[in-house]
């Protein structure tokens, strides 16, 4: 697949703690791809240095034949990967509206921009009653909302979710899982880095299980036979 | 610390060295003219204000802009307790100018130091201003028309005051911060304080102790100079330059190092003055500091001390010099 | 003459001082010592005073200039010429006390002249009086500086309280019954304060109504002050300060569309910035002045206070105001005391206070008028012989209108255009 | 060691008590009623998914945050909104999540500053020790700044062990590290426990966990949801959860 | 009574020159967080700029200060991205860093300025100098009024900018967070280094019209630092619309000092305000973010 977004053997981490020991994974666009893993694995630095966040101390980052090691985060976005924080990053004291035109900054094209936002928010009834409320007032599952909405203003080919469900009730949790679904039916490829594997994993097309900064698992869904075999791979590794 | 140190060659050498200088300084005046003598003793008073603004500002780090307010409370303390309707002996005025700037120091430190970096800086600045409103609109301290002390023209006096004082404080600070618990607790505070909290350093305290120490020794050299130079003002004694010298000399020399401030100081003052005796003016000194303090902050955050100090420090220095072009 | 010195000074000392760095160059100093009088200036030739500090200069320089081209000052039949030497001050009280010492010790000067500002006299004095150096001062006049008795310390103009008072007086009297009420404001520094709290005590020995009385600290904003006067409205509106604060006051009160009926200020508004700034604001506008080139004063060296104005023009590009006058005749007296003196330099300590007491016996005509120094009280070693003069500022000159003897012209009162 | 064992079992309480604890930040309870308690010589693995209140339950014990409700006991005495420093003299130690040296002193003044509070002349002997222990003796003189992430975390490891403290809480100490320095870690606490120190740890590494715990707290969205030996817990429908996500 | 709204208007039109003066400065501090000591240098700069512009070319102030802006703007845009190095640099305190680094800008600057033009006072001349309008008993002079009038359009065209320009909301997304405005394509160092040089124009321009009202000398910056960090901190440090009403209170609060308290005791009230405002509400009084 030409569009392949890559990692090969990376190494990285905060300051002078090296937390990703050697990782390689790939994720193909109009799939779902999860990287689990207890805290302290490194599943949520894999995606800040795909994102630019991080510096990749060693190894390859490429999407495709392009080669992405190295750019600046705010190039990411032009080529077409954008990257949900976790608690989604929308800006507090920006509506709603203002966080969806952030998310077309991108573009520089106002036009384009407008419309996107128009087709993309009917999607969203709380978020059309609420256009002109700062972001910073809304829930954990409206902000959610927001940023994935945000997320597509550029149409991207990847976009990156950082635990998604953290903080989530379960039944936004629930919610959040169907809008991931809904963007791979767009097309757009998802690297998805979560907690709550139960409710991830259905929806995953394939799935990597990191521990230690160390990749433990690759495969799908139905590689994981059952909820001990991943207690097993999550406690005692493999 | 209950230790002995080794006899090695380095420390032998060392010793040497220190006893060379101590030597050089005492017997300095017999060999200069008392004009070259009042440029050291000027020098010596500079190293001392750096090394107590290098209290707060390099171990506790907190950057205080506001020290001229405790220079100026010793200078002031020392000038109106010699007015003749006083009458007190010059060394009869420093304990009460110390105890004041500490007592200061302690209710201000208090509050003020719960602000973090800049706004401190703001904070004591204002301070600092307040006081030199206050004493410009006050009536025993001559208001703008200042005080005249009792001179008292000796020059081997005022050197050796300066130099004593000097070294005590140096000293001071070399056991207290480098050889004792109160060092290890102040850059614990420094460089993480909730950290040194849960180690039990009660970083409060610390903080106040640090404040009204450095007030302490900056009020100690104000009522010198105040002695030394016969007359005082409030923009002589309280100007926010007395304030700004005392920041540029420790921050060129080394920021929380105990010889920087004094290499920062001698240098600067000296600097100042043959600048000043050669072209007869030192407005051309204030942009070239301007300029050197940029670059230290940019290639030498650890003052030149760092560079005489530093083990490998030097070659640090030059790789990011050379990284940056 | 004196730039190319201070020229080749500076070339020498930064050529060979560079290696020398600072210890130690007091050798280069050493000059071939034939018989000359040493001068040292001490002086603020930099920092926030650096404009007065250096019309003293101009001053101290014109003397020596004039003196030599005679072959210098005549003791006991013989010439000696002045050799000058500078020490910057930088308006700082201590760097003062630095430049002393350095003149007296490096340069081994006979005799200071005095710097320009009161604080920095201040420190001075002790140096001079510790290597027992006579320092005339043709500046500094803030009473302060005499109250300490200085023995070597000899100040050429009357001490503000002397003149500020008096001339008020002197103003309330002419206007008679025109004037009743005055309200006096001054800048809160030495000389400016001082000056205003004499403007206060000329306001009340003369039986005018003081309105109000108030200090404002440099640099603040004046349309409060501007205002309150405004509301007042006081026939005569007395400022303490210096010609910046003038000319803030003066622009401040244009936009607050005040003019007061009178304006008095001291020092500063006969200087050529004063005029030039505030243009035709300034007429109407009235000073004190010890000096003013229309006086009937005049000396064998400078001629009369008019020739004096004329030399001082040619030589520096601009009219003299009475410090600078003050400053030249600080060379005047030097020279009669040193004839007196009668003995040739160098001089050593004993002779040095020899001649500190022949400069307190000094009585002479100057063009800068008669010096005279009290020999005790609270002005004691100032000069206070020179008689104030009450000046107006008519289409950019300075007219003399009282006291009568030196009035040149009538005063105008109110200022037309009077709000 | 057993003279250790027996200094210790002369108290009568717990070296830490946490009791009924509950901490909220604006609408969101970090820690709901919690109860916990260590006793000597034991440690005790707290662990849990992102954002379960691990960490803030740390704070809570070391003073750091004060409790809501609730008591925190150390030694049997009630230190509950005590200020941080005063806890810490009590005998508590700990590490933090986010790094938390002195960088720009070097290591052995790291430690001596760890030590400044105690028995002041023993510490150089103390901190020579400990460096050995942790095998970081010959970066003695190195500005912790410059070291690496591993021996930084030594270093920082190194700094609760000198105080000598009764109890030891450890936030994921071992995130991060080579095998070697883990392996140096789990070593260290093995041996100190021996001298009747109680450790508390927040550890996301299963395998240390195992190795050293002997009792594991499981906190799920700020509760304690089990507690047990680590294949007890393995098992727990509430802790697959709490790690799995529920549905 | 007349005094009295006199009064009123005095110290309105001093917050509007205060206005002018601080608002680039929250610009900067709201976004890089840098407290910029060179503030006060900025606006001594402008005003010796607008100075020589009318002395040399005869270029009133009222059109210099428009090309005092496109210097200093771009004067600021080529120090912006050694600022941003400082600020984000792995130095242990780089707050500090910073504030120490912009002293040294400041100390040049002054220096430079000493040096090159000497203490003299110079006073910049307009077509409205002296100039005044009447209202019944107040008096208003034009100099200050357009001053005050130029304040509320600097802040005008900066909330323009920020709130109706996609560079604004790119400012306003790096002044919430640095990482997500770089998510969304913000060039993160770029748009730093226009801000600085936005507030070193907006500052330098403050300068032109403080020139014009008073005058200018290379020692009036140190002064003017300390006003613009007092109006900050009453606003809120990085709220720019709070400025609008520190401004005008610290305007006020002067000249009602001055009339009815004593001019002598302004700077003391002033400064002791200030002292206790940072401690007792540190993080200021009105406002929040950009």
């Amino acid at each position: 697949m030409s569009n392949e977004l890559r990692v090969d053997n990376l190494v990285t981490g905060y300051g002078k703690q090296e937390i990703v020991h050697d990782i390689t994974a790939s994720a193909l666009p109009g799939h779902i791809t999860c990287i689990f893993g207890p805290n302290g694995s490194g599943k949520s630095t894999v995606i800040k240095a795909i994102a630019g966040l991080l510096p990749a101390w060693s190894g390859r980052i490429t999407l495709g034949d392009t080669e992405l090691t190295g750019l600046p985060v705010h190039n990411m976005v032009r080529k077409g990967i954008v990257m949900m924080p976790q608690g989604g990053g929308v800006f507090p004291r920006f509506t709603v509206m203002e966080n969806l035109r952030m998310g077309g900054y991108a573009l520089n094209n106002r036009d384009i921009t407008e419309d996107r936002i128009e087709s993309l928010i009917a999607d969203y009834p709380n978020l059309q009653r609420r256009r002109n409320t700062p972001a910073g007032s809304l829930s954990g599952g409206e902000q959610m909302m927001v940023a994935i909405a945000r997320a597509l203003v550029t149409d991207p080919a990847f976009v990156m979710l950082d635990e998604p469900s953290a903080g989530l009730s379960p039944a936004l949790v629930h919610e959040t899982m169907q809008r991931v679904v809904s963007l791979k039916e767009r097309g757009v490829g998802v690297i998805m880095v979560e907690q709550n594997i139960r409710e991830a994993l259905p929806v995953a097309d394939s799935v990597y299980i990191f521990a230690g900064g160390k990749r433990k698992f690759a495969g799908t869904q139905d590689d994981i036979r059952d909820d001990n075999h991943l207690m097993s791979i999550y406690m005692g590794g493999t | 610390m209950a230790s002995k140190p080794d006899l090695t060659p380095k420390l032998i050498v060392r010793s040497l060295l220190i006893g060379a200088m101590v030597i050089a300084l005492v017997a300095l005046p017999a060999a200069i003219d008392p004009y070259t003598l009042r440029i050291a003793t000027g020098a010596l008073m500079w190293a001392g204000l750096a090394c107590a603004w290098n209290i707060v500002g390099g171990y506790a780090g907190y950057i205080s802009f506001g020290h001229s307010a405790f220079f100026g409370i010793g200078a002031y303390t020392t000038a109106i307790l010699m007015q003749s309707d006083v009458g007190a002996s010059f060394f009869v005025t420093l304990l009460p100018a110390i105890i004041l700037s500490m007592a200061v120091a302690v209710a201000i430190g208090g509050p003020t130091m719960r602000l973090r970096g800049a706004y401190f800086a703001i904070a004591t600045w204002a301070f600092a201003e307040m006081l030199l409103q206050l004493v410009t609109v006050l009536d025993f301290t001559g208001g703008t028309s200042g005080l005249s002390l009792p001179a008292y023209l000796n020059e081997f006096f005022f050197y050796y005051t300066m130099l004593i004082a000097s070294a005590a404080s140096f000293i001071g600070v070399w056991v207290l911060i480098e050889r004792s618990r109160f060092g290890f607790r102040i850059k614990a505070l420094r460089d993480d304080e909730p950290a040194a909290e849960s180690l039990g350093i009660r970083t409060n305290l610390v903080k106040v102790q640090s404040f009204a120490l450095s007030a302490a020794i900056t009020a100690l050299f104000g009522s010198i100079y105040a002695y030394w130079t016969t007359y005082i003002d409030p923009y002589s004694v309280m100007g926010p330059e007395i304030t700004d010298q005392m920041v540029v000399m420790v921050l060129l020399g080394g920021l929380g190092t105990v010889w920087g401030p004094a290499l920062g100081g001698v240098l600067l003052w000296i600097t100042n003055r043959y600048i000043w005796s050669t072209f007869g003016d030192t407005v051309i000194y204030l942009p070239i500091l301007g300029v050197i303090i940029a670059l230290v902050v940019l290639f030498l955050p650890n003052g030149l001390i760092s560079l005489i100090m530093g083990r490998q420090r030097g070659k640090e220095l030059i790789s990011r010099i050379l990284g940056k072009l | 003459m004196s730039h190319k010195f201070s020229r080749r000074k500076f070339l020498r000392n930064s050529i060979l001082g560079t290696g020398a760095m600072t210890l130690g160059f007091p050798a280069l100093n050493v000059n071939a010592k034939e018989h000359k009088i040493r001068v040292g200036v001490v002086t603020s030739l930099s920092g926030a005073n650096r404009f007065g500090g250096n019309l003293t200069r101009r001053g101290y320089d014109l003397w020596a200039e004039e003196i030599n081209k005679l072959g210098g000052i005549e003791i006991e039949g013989e010439r000696y010429p002045v050799e000058m030497f500078y020490g910057d001050a930088q308006s700082r009280p201590a760097s003062g006390a630095d430049a002393a010492e350095r003149l007296i010790i490096q340069d081994e000067v006979d005799v200071l002249f005095g710097p320009y500002t009161s604080g920095v006299t201040l420190a001075v004095q002790p140096i001079s009086q510790k290597y027992r150096v006579p320092m005339i001062s043709g500046s500094a006049e803030s009473p302060n500086v005499w109250l300490a008795k200085p023995a070597f310390n000899f100040g050429m103009i009357p001490a503000v309280d002397l003149t500020t008072d008096k001339s008020m007086m002197v103003l309330a009297e002419n206007l008679g019954d025109r004037a009743k009420t005055a309200s006096v404001i001054g800048v809160d520094e030495p000389f400016s304060k001082e000056t205003a709290e004499g403007f206060r005590k000329g306001v009340e020995e003369s039986g005018l109504d003081l309105l109000s009385y108030e200090l404002f600290p440099a640099g603040s904003d004046l349309s409060a002050i501007v205002s309150k006067l405004k509301s007042e409205n006081p026939d005569i509106v007395a400022i303490g300060g210096h010609e910046d604060i003038f000319i803030n006051f003066v622009s401040t009160a244009k936009a607050l569309n005040y003019k007061p009926k009178a304006m008095i200020m001291h020092y500063g508004v006969t200087s050529a910035a004063f005029i030039k700034e505030t243009g035709t604001d300034s007429n109407g506008i009235l000073g004190v002045s010890v000096w003013t080139e229309g006086l009937p004063y005049k000396d064998e060296l400078f001629g009369t206070a008019s020739d004096y104005s004329d030399l001082s023009f040619s030589r520096w590009g601009t009219r003299p105001d009475y410090t600078e006058a003050a400053c030249s005749a600080s060379g005047l007296v030097l020279q009669d005391a040193a004839r007196r003196l009668g003995k040739a330099p160098p001089w050593d300590q004993g002779t040095r206070a020899e001649l500190a007491k022949a400069i307190e016996d000094t009585d002479i005509e100057t063009f800068y008028g008669p010096v005279g120094f009290a020999k005790e009280g609270n002005h004691f070693h100032n000069n206070t012989k020179p008689v104030p003069v009450v000046i107006q500022i008519k289409n950019g000159d300075v007219v003399p209108v009282a006291p009568e003897n030196a009035s040149k012209g009538e005063l105008v009162y109110p200022i037309p255009g009077t709000s | 060691m057993s003279s250790a064992y027996h200094k210790a079992e002369s108290s009568e309480y717990p070296p830490l008590a946490i009791e009924s604890v509950s901490k909220h930040f604006g609408g969101i309870t970090a820690v709901d009623d919690v109860s916990l308690s260590a006793d000597v010589s034991e440690v005790v693995g707290v662990i849990g998914p992102n954002g379960s209140g691990k960490s803030t339950l740390f704070s809570l014990a070391a003073g750091g945050q004060k409790p809501d409700a609730g008591k925190i006991r150390l030694q049997g005495i009630d230190v509950t909104g005590w200020p941080t420093w005063k806890i810490a003299r009590t005998g508590i130690s700990r590490t933090f999540q986010i790094p938390s040296l002195f960088l720009n002193m070097s290591v052995r003044d790291n430690l001596l500053a760890a030590a400044v509070e105690g028995d002041w002349k023993r510490a150089r002997e103390r901190m020579e020790s400990t460096l050995e222990m942790l095998e970081i003796s010959h970066v003695i003189d190195n500005l912790t700044s410059e070291l690496s992430g591993g021996q930084q975390k030594l270093v920082e490891f190194g700094r609760v062990c000198v105080r000598d403290p009764k109890v030891i809480l450890l936030d994921e100490v071992t995130a991060g590290v080579h095998p070697n320095i883990r392996q140096i870690i789990l070593d260290a606490i093995q041996q100190l426990r021996k001298t009747g120190i109680t450790f508390l740890v927040i550890e996301h590494d299963m395998e240390m966990v195992k190795e050293i715990c002997d009792r594991l707290v499981v906190m799920d969205q700020g509760k304690v949801v089990a507690e047990g030996d680590f294949e007890t817990i393995a098992s727990d429908s509430n802790v697959q959860q709490a790690y799995l996500g529920r549905t | 009574m007349d005094l009295f709204l006199q009064t009123l208007v005095n110290g309105i039109l001093i917050g509007g020159i205060l206005i002018c003066l601080t608002i680039g400065f929250q610009l900067t501090f709201g976004v890089l967080h840098v407290i910029d000591f060179a503030v006060g240098g900025w606006t001594m700069l402008g005003g010796y700029t607008a100075y020589w512009l009318v002395t040399l070319a005869g270029i009133d102030p009222f059109i210099s200060i428009f090309l005092v802006f496109a210097l200093f703007l771009l004067i600021g845009r080529g120090l912006g991205p050694l600022i941003y190095h400082v600020r984000t640099s792995r130095y242990a305190r780089p707050d500090l860093m910073a504030l120490a680094f912009t002293f040294g800008i400041f100390l040049f600057m002054r220096g430079g300025a000493l040096w090159l033009w000497s203490y003299n006072s110079r006073s910049v001349e307009s077509v409205l100098s002296g100039q005044f309008l009447s209202l019944g008993p107040v008096t208003i002079p034009l100099m200050r009024l357009s001053a005050f009038v130029m304040a509320l359009l600097f802040s005008l065209g900066l909330f323009i900018l920020l709130y109706r320009s996609r560079f604004g909301m790119a400012v306003r997304a790096l002044a919430q967070n640095h990482d997500h405005a770089g998510l969304m394509g913000v060039d993160v160092k770029r748009v730093s280094a226009w801000v600085y040089g936005i507030y070193t124009a907006l500052t330098a321009s403050a300068g032109v019209l403080i020139a014009t009202v008073y005058s200018v000398n290379p020692s009036v910056g140190i002064r003017y630092t300390l006003f613009a960090f007092f109006v900050a901190v009453l606003a809120g440090l990085g709220s720019v619309g709070g400025v609008l009403v520190a401004g005008l209170a610290l305007g006020l609060l002067e000249a009602y000092v001055a009339t009815y308290i004593g001019a002598r005791y302004s700077l003391l009230i002033v400064f002791g305000t200030l002292y206790l405002t940072l401690l007792v509400a540190p993080k200021g009084v009105l406002g929040r973010g950009i």
